[in-house]
């Protein structure tokens, strides 16, 4: 079929070119992922279900730990697609039309993935019905479970509507057509049809807003509506939903660029997009620091004595290195998408040699981490145990100096490659927000209420086994979808152009028009 | 559309799959067994459930406190407090009802075993009680025979009762001087010094009525003979007198549990309490606050005592040596003498300082009344016929003592912590036999690798151990004793005011192991000795000869019987004998009539001993140990035993939360002038050998000073103590008293470093 | 309905924890180990928390036992999504082992850190001598938690049941002060703990509760504990 | 349309029956007891069922007699039957006998016959069926036991429905 009706539409080559080839990379990545899930399930069923959690870190009082920080992380991950594509179709962004697909696949998997983190945090999975059983309105726990449920079929709907004119053309265009026919729901890109399918779509994107913002915010209410020191803040809903699109906006921005590069979607996926989104991720950035100021400030103002021993262990205690990490991490944002269009000029030592200076001040970076890792605690199970013995000035000078140096050597680098410039601070917004989820959970648990002896809690290997699972599978998930759908939706780009070329008809015709008439 | 037969099956198979995976997924999950329903007593289809109460003394410590055992079915399954017994009255403490622990502890001595590879190698051979018995008396005889029955060492640990009467009394039949109490000093009553200033032990503390309690060391709410009663009697003090508050000061160097509770902690340069309390006793003299008409109507020795006090401990003097300041050593001394009843407390330590404490509380004249220094004459469960030894007894019986109490150690009865030294030296006379009974020398000794070495040179060693501890371990022949519950037990007692009890419990459970009692194998073996050892024993069993004293204290009609349910009373009408013995094993005993405190020997200041070596205080320090040892006994390690139950494990350090392993206690400042940060793992080190301890920052302990708890680091004794934390006794080179043969504990050098 | 409660009089207390090991007898509680201890894992439905403050020599040391502080307006039972605790009429808060699902919730939410996790099966070993081995002690009336549940202190729930059941055959109503205590207070050498029905008059935890030592922990909170502690001094 | 129904039809009727056979097939199978106990030959005498399990009025559990209770029942009796000199031999033996229990309560439940027995007088039939005419072992339970069996008498007969009042 394929050969017989050859496309020659290059959208249509583009876009359908992933599905009809599949390289030895991809069946290696498959494999990669596959081995990486499967070791995490046999953590997952071998160790931890027959042994209990036991095999997790977790202790008295520190009873939740990486899997609700995984829980977090992915649902605040998949606020990519469907809350910012809905955003977007709503305030009519035409330029939008490429990125929404992606967008919303990376919802979806990360509500698959997300949830399932608190299955592995149960004690007895085994009774999880009782949720339904029995449920509970009163607990927060209950709420997500609605919340959740419901954004997840309203993400699953809200990118599978779009997708059935393109699924409809698989249909026609692929073998297999079973499956596809089964899913094209007999499309015939009949006017009714066409005009039912964009009210559902207009639909949905207004009410998957709501839902979207109500997911994270209940999400946050886990934490909030308990009188946990650092926990129990009125801001959390509206901090977490920030942190949700701020790393979901990061999210959709890798995926785009790894698609870019893999699938040859340059064509349509271009450095307006890219700078489009790493404004979205620059306003998301300000509005994080907003929050978290405004959250830290609040708590260090009061004084609270409890809240004070979470508030130490953050800034400068166990957890400073996690959290000083966050806050870089976070601030690479500013780095990579402001500095390179301010008027600096990379002074000239760092400049002239920068590609050996690169490398080297890249080394220093890491080895200052590492070094400062082994003096603390949880870092040093964060990260390698590598015995590198330093000063303490050196190190903090080092912790001071190097990043700077380093981004300051990358500036000129950052200015003409905005794409990467917009993958790198991707990269550690989604490595930040990480941290930032788990600074929240766990130095709370470490200093309760009621002063504990000496609590501290370091993730064992199965939960870094079961992180690596939901990473892994969310991955998988959404590489086999590249591989089975269009990752351009390409009806709904064809439709922007018609529109796009309609206006610009229109507008012809009213110049034409204006040009006619004689003055 | 047509429904294709594929598509009919496919429904199908879905909709089965969809209820049968379910209903299989629950029924595996529910029968998954331990995976997640614990199955629990399902040996026994049907339980009859049959509840009953027995009374049972607890052996975990030698307080001698009574339980009300819950039985269920014939399992021991809670245990409470005895609510009518004076001693205990309903409470526990938490090595009572640990003592369910011990009696289903997993890894208990089965039945008498027989060592056969090298000593200490750990190969048994289980042979059966006739076997044992029947060996044991051979090799006895054989002893008897070769006119060496005065080689045979009994090692015991047993608290007054008539389990060790029969020891001490087979001793003395079979021709043995060698009767050797092992006993713990940390948190024992100053007994020396009681025997030298009062002729007599016999003595209690009378805590319920102190308004004010002046410790010289001794964690008190720990130890006494029953650590229930001190819980009781502190709280009485607190707050169980309207309106009157009693003060509490504990001086010692390590802020100990009692310290933590008290109104006042002054903390001491270790091993300087005599010197502060004779400081205490120069203020009370200067100031003429003593108790002219006790000391001079009821001492002995007092002015002699109180010139050398006069002249040798100025408070400035004191000042110096403890570092305690003269302010407040006067300020005590006053609180001491003007608040009446006071007490002046202090453990088993060195007997200079035993001595010095005891002092004061004549100064005061708080002996014989209440509040202060009472007779408490310990009950005795029924008196024993005497026997007629035979010329070899006789003959043994008058040889010297093996570990030199009496002879090397002046004021000592017995000096276990010798015996391996004696025992090495073949001093006076090689040992042949070592009978070890409830205690633990390998283990609960100073630097306890000495026993090892000695015990190589006996050639026989039977030990009546229910469990595989470290003496045991190295033994010959194990002739497992039952546990505390499965036995026939007397526990005569006298409270802190003078209440005496006698207290007797039938076995609470079947035994769980083929174990028999340590009374019952010993009466088996005398009357396979026969002859007039045979006859010193005229009874077939440990419960006829209790029989036999509840007849003596029913024909003497002063008992009266225990109950075990508080609601009821004893019934007034005369019971027959028969009826007697009922009441009194179901009930758990009998009590008596309280003695009138009767007119008690002159006290003996012992001006002989007064003149210290205040200059000597400094003179051992080494350079290369600067720190000093301080070892303590938790109350779940009371006697250094314990850490073989789990529970008492988990309670082991209430300071600092620490458990299930071995700590070391800085003064932070101590701590970082070396290096070591809160929770390090650190070397403890001393000439004797090194332990490895977690650092911990206490501020409750004093500078220069390492405080350790004891009961942790066995190499035996089942799977919750082997292995578990490390033994800090190993550190201590022996030093003995040179008059009391105890150990010094408090007195070993240490350093320290990270590992 | 009584409203049970407990006082503590933390003058009295001596810190022995004797109340911790008889709860852990009566309440059949895991036996722990080396590795429990170290991973924070040991279970005391009672714990005596140490307060030590200043610095040396001007020390003070506190024990305080830490019961489940049965709220009147208990922050745990809010939040578990299955009710499988929750707070029975007569105050005591309740977990319901076969329905929990494991999630700790309750547990962060105790501002008293007095909830417990199964995170082992318990170890009940068998014993090497044939024998029976420690689960022949267990207490017929409690279950033997499994592993992946909450546990707390139930203030001897089961007691109150059997002395209902007594009070019942012997057709009187149920004291209110006396006819059940929980196992800790039971066998407190001290008597520093007593036990009884809060609201009816003339009992000592009433009384004692109102007396001007009381105080409760972090009642700042608003859980309204019902277990009342006494100052010392 | 009517394919769907069609569909939902057959799914419905294929549903529930293999429920029922998977009811059937999962069903607890009748356990083999050790001895070929008659209860109505023991019951005839107008003894009731306290003659032998004594501890239903006064206790949480019922009992059973011991082996040596049997045994000295049949002695006096003086039959001699196969089942006497068994039960004798077992009594020599200090054996009890490995009955299977058949009304197993988990071990998360209180259960008090004393509760029900003396306290509420239910008769014992309303749980344990009747045992009068029953002549074979009990094999498997008469009537089931199922919480919410439990809830539904409680709340009949306005018995407290509280969780703790059974679940320890």
């Amino acid at each position: 079929m394929r050969s017989s009706t050859p496309s020659i539409d290059p959208l249509e080559a583009t876009a359908l070119r992933p599905i009809q080839q599949r390289s030895s990379g991809f069946y290696l990545l498959a494999f990669a992922l596959v081995a990486t899930a499967l070791w995490g399930v046999n953590a997952l069923v071998f160790h931890q279900w027959r042994n209990g959690l036991q095999v997790t870190g977790l202790n008295c009082p520190v009873f939740w730990g990486v899997y609700i920080t995984n829980f977090v992380f992915f649902v605040g991950i998949s606020h990519a697609g469907t809350l910012i594509s809905a955003i977007l179709r709503v305030t009519g962004q035409e330029w939008r039309r490429p990125i929404t697909r992606m967008a919303e696949a990376i919802t979806v998997f990360a509500l698959m993935v997300g949830p399932i983190n608190v299955i592995f945090d149960m004690g007895r999975p085994d009774r999880m019905l009782n949720i339904f059983k029995h449920p509970n309105f009163n607990s927060p726990l209950l709420w997500d479970v609605c919340c959740i449920s419901v954004y997840f079929v309203g993400s699953i709907t809200f990118l599978y509507l779009p997708m059935i004119p393109d699924i409809a053309l698989l249909r026609d265009r692929m073998p297999h057509r079973r499956f596809y026919r089964i899913l094209a729901l007999g499309w015939k890109a009949t006017d009714r049809q066409k005009h039912r399918l964009e009210k559902a779509i207009v639909v949905m994107s207004i009410a998957i807003i709501p839902i979207a913002v109500s997911v994270h915010t209940v999400v946050s209410y886990v934490f909030a509506m308990t009188i946990k020191p650092m926990w129990h803040s009125t801001i959390f809903g509206p901090y977490f939903v920030v942190g949700a699109i701020y790393s979901g906006i990061a999210a959709l921005l890798i995926a785009m660029v790894i698609l870019r590069k893999v699938y040859h979607f340059e064509e349509y996926l271009k450095p307006e997009h890219f700078r489009r989104l790493g404004f979205l991720l620059l306003t998301m950035c300000c509005l994080w620091f907003y929050f978290t100021f405004s959250e830290f400030l609040t708590t260090f103002y009061g004084q609270s004595p409890e809240e004070m021993k979470v508030f130490y262990g953050k800034m400068s205690g166990d957890y400073r290195l996690l959290f000083w990490g966050m806050v870089f991490c976070m601030w690479t944002t500013f780095f990579t998408l402001t500095l390179p269009w301010l008027p600096l000029r990379t002074p000239a030592p760092l400049r002239a040699p920068a590609r050996v200076l690169r490398p080297i001040l890249a080394i220093a970076v890491v080895a200052a981490f590492v070094a400062i890792s082994q003096r603390a605690g949880t870092m040093t199970t964060l990260a390698m145990d590598l015995r590198m013995p330093l000063p303490p000035f050196l190190e903090r000078s080092m912790m001071a100096i190097m990043p700077i140096a380093f981004v300051w050597s990358l500036l000129p680098y950052l200015r003409n490659n905005p794409i990467v410039s917009s993958f790198v601070a991707s990269i550690f917004v989604v490595i930040g927000m990480w941290l930032e989820r788990f600074v929240i959970v766990v130095p709370t648990l470490v200093n309760p209420r009621l002063s504990w002896g000496v609590a501290a809690y370091h993730p064992s290997w199965v939960e870094w086994s079961l992180t690596a699972f939901d990473f892994a599978g969310m991955v998988l998930l959404f590489v086999l979808f590249s591989k089975v759908f269009p990752m351009l939706p390409i009806w709904e780009m064809r439709e922007g152009e018609l529109a796009e070329r309609s206006r610009f008809e229109t507008q012809r015709v009213i110049m034409d028009r204006a040009s006619e008439v004689p003055a | 559309m047509e429904l294709t037969r594929r598509q009919l099956l496919a429904i199908g198979g879905a909709a089965g799959a969809g209820v049968v995976i379910p209903a299989w997924l629950r029924s595996t999950i529910a029968n998954s067994g331990p995976e997640f329903f614990p199955a629990r007593n399902e040996s026994l289809a049907y339980r009859k459930n049959l509840e009953s109460f027995v009374p049972s003394v607890c052996q975990e410590c030698t307080g001698g406190c009574m339980l009300k055992v819950r039985v269920i079915d014939g399992d021991a399954v809670g245990v409470s407090g005895h609510p009518t017994h004076p001693v205990t009255r309903g409470a526990v403490c938490p090595k009572g009802p640990a003592s369910l622990q011990a009696l289903y502890h997993p890894d208990r001595i089965p039945q008498p075993m027989l060592r056969v590879g090298q000593r200490g190698e750990g190969q048994w051979k289980f042979i059966t009680w006739d076997e044992a018995i029947k060996k044991v008396a051979h090799q006895l005889q054989d002893l008897r025979h070769r006119e060496k029955p005065h080689t045979v060492t009994v090692l015991d640990g047993s608290r007054a009762g008539l389990t060790r009467t029969l020891l001490e009394r087979f001793a003395a039949a079979y021709g043995t001087p060698n009767y050797v109490h092992f006993n713990w000093t940390m948190g024992e009553y100053p007994v020396d010094a009681f025997r030298a200033m009062q002729d007599t032990e016999e003595l209690a503390y009378d805590l319920t009525n102190a308004r004010y309690v002046l410790s010289f060391g001794m964690d008190w709410l720990q130890c006494f003979p029953s650590p229930i009663e001190a819980s009781r009697s502190y709280g009485l003090i607190r707050q169980g007198r309207e309106g009157q508050r009693g003060r509490i000061v504990q001086i010692e160097s390590r802020l100990s549990l009692t310290g933590g509770k008290a109104d006042e902690w002054i903390p001491v340069n270790p091993e300087t309490e005599g010197l502060l309390a004779l400081g205490v006793a120069h203020v009370i003299l200067k100031e003429n606050r003593f108790d002219r008409g006790f000391t001079s109507s009821r001492t002995t020795g007092f002015d002699e005592w109180s010139r050398i006090v006069a002249q040798e401990y100025p408070p400035d003097r004191v000042e110096k040596a403890t570092g305690v300041p003269q302010e407040t050593i006067i300020r005590v001394a006053r609180e001491f003498a003007s608040n009446r009843p006071a007490l002046a407390l202090s453990e088993r330590v060195s007997f200079f300082n035993q001595l010095a404490v005891h002092a004061l509380n004549a100064l005061a004249g708080n002996i014989g009344l209440p509040g202060g220094v009472l007779a408490a004459n310990t009950p005795e469960a029924g008196t024993l016929p005497s026997f007629d030894p035979d010329p070899v007894a006789r003959r043994g019986g008058g040889r010297p003592r093996v570990d030199g109490a009496g002879t090397t150690f002046t004021l000592a009865s017995d000096a276990p912590q010798q015996l391996p030294e004696n025992l090495l030296a073949k001093k006076p006379y090689p040992v042949n036999t070592l009978v070890v009974s409830n205690c633990n020398p390998l283990f609960a000794s100073p630097n306890p690798k000495r026993w090892k070495d000695a015990l190589a040179e006996v050639p026989s060693i039977v030990s009546f151990s229910p469990f595989m501890d470290e003496t045991a371990a190295y033994a010959d022949l194990i002739v497992p004793d039952h546990t505390p519950l499965e036995s026939w037990q007397d526990a005569p007692s006298v409270t802190l005011g003078g209440e005496r009890v006698v207290g007797m419990a039938k076995p609470a459970v079947i035994p769980v192991c083929r174990t028999r009692q340590a009374a019952d194998v010993l009466l088996k073996v005398s009357h396979l000795l026969g002859g007039s050892v045979g006859a010193a024993f005229p009874w077939a069993n440990f419960d006829t000869l209790l029989k036999e004293c509840a007849q003596q204290a029913h024909a003497s009609g002063h008992a009266k019987p225990l109950m075990l349910d508080p609601a009821e009373e004893p019934s007034d009408e005369a019971l027959s004998i028969e009826d007697f013995w009922e009441v009194v094993t179901a009930g758990g005993g009998w009590t008596l009539p309280a003695e009138p405190q009767r007119q008690q020997t002159r006290f003996n200041f012992r001006p002989d001993f007064v003149r210290s070596p205040i200059a000597n205080q400094k003179a051992n320090i080494a350079d290369s140990f600067p720190l000093r040892l301080c070892l303590f006994t938790p109350l779940a390690f009371s006697h250094a035993d314990g850490a073989h139950l789990p529970y008492l494990n988990s309670i082991a350090g209430p300071q600092l939360d620490e458990r299930w392993e071995t700590w070391a206690g800085f003064n932070p400042e101590t701590a970082r002038s070396h290096g070591i940060a809160n929770g390090d793992e650190v070397w403890v080190e001393s000439p004797a050998g090194r332990v490895r301890a977690k650092a911990r920052w206490y501020q409750g302990a004093m500078p220069g000073l390492v405080n350790m708890p004891c009961g942790l680091g066995h190499a035996a004794h089942g799977r919750w103590a082997k292995g578990v934390g490390s033994n800090p006794m190993e550190l201590v080179e022996k030093l003995l008293d040179p008059v009391t043969g105890q150990p010094d504990w408090q007195s070993q050098r240490v350093r320290v470093y990270r590992v | 309905m009584p409203r049970w409660g407990m006082v503590i009089d933390l003058d009295k207390c001596t810190g022995c924890q004797a109340c911790t090991v008889a709860c852990q007898t009566e309440n059949n509680l895991r036996p722990g180990s080396v590795e429990e201890s170290q991973r924070g894992r040991i279970i005391e439905w009672i714990h005596v928390l140490p307060v030590v403050e200043g610095e040396y020599p001007h020390v003070k040391t506190r024990y305080m036992p830490v019961p489940c502080q049965h709220c009147d307006n208990p922050p745990c039972t809010r939040v578990c999504p299955v009710r499988a605790t929750y707070k029975n009429d007569e105050g005591i808060v309740a977990q319901i082992y076969p329905r929990c699902i494991g999630c700790r919730y309750c547990v962060n939410a105790c501002p008293y850190t007095c909830k417990f996790f199964n995170w082992s099966q318990p170890d009940w070993p068998e014993s090497t001598h044939g024998g029976k081995s420690l689960s022949a002690a267990h207490n017929p009336d409690v279950s033997v938690r499994p592993v992946g549940v909450t546990e707390k202190c139930s203030f001897c729930s089961h007691r109150l049941i059997k002395a209902r059941e007594q009070a019942k055959s012997e057709e009187r109503p149920l004291r209110s002060e006396g006819d059940f205590v929980p196992a800790c207070v039971e066998a407190c050498p001290a008597e520093a703990m007593c036990f009884g029905d809060l609201d009816s008059p003339g009992t000592a935890v009433s009384e004692l509760s109102r007396s001007h030592r009381a105080f409760r922990l972090q009642e700042e909170l608003g859980a309204e504990p019902k277990v009342y502690y006494l100052t010392e001094g | 349309m009517r394919t769907t129904a069609k569909y939902l039809i057959i799914g419905a009727v294929l549903t529930v029956g293999i429920q029922q056979l998977s009811a059937h097939v999962f069903a607890p199978r009748p356990v083999r007891q050790p001895f070929e106990f008659n209860h109505a030959k023991h019951i005839k005498k107008d003894w009731t069922c306290l003659a032998c399990h004594p501890g239903a009025d006064a206790q949480s559990v019922a009992g059973v007699p011991s082996v040596q209770e049997c045994a000295e029942c049949h002695k006096s009796e003086g039959v001699d039957k196969p089942a006497t000199r068994k039960v004798a031999a077992l009594a020599a033996s200090d054996k009890e006998i490995p009955w299977v229990k058949i009304h197993r309560l988990p071990d998360y439940i209180y259960f008090s016959h004393r509760r029900h027995v003396t306290l509420a007088k239910l008769d014992c039939k309303e749980c344990h069926g009747d045992m009068k005419s029953r002549t074979t072992p009990v094999d498997r339970q008469v009537l089931p036991i199922s919480m919410k069996r439990c809830v539904e008498c409680h709340k009949m007969k306005h018995a407290s429905t509280d969780c703790l009042a059974c679940h320890k």
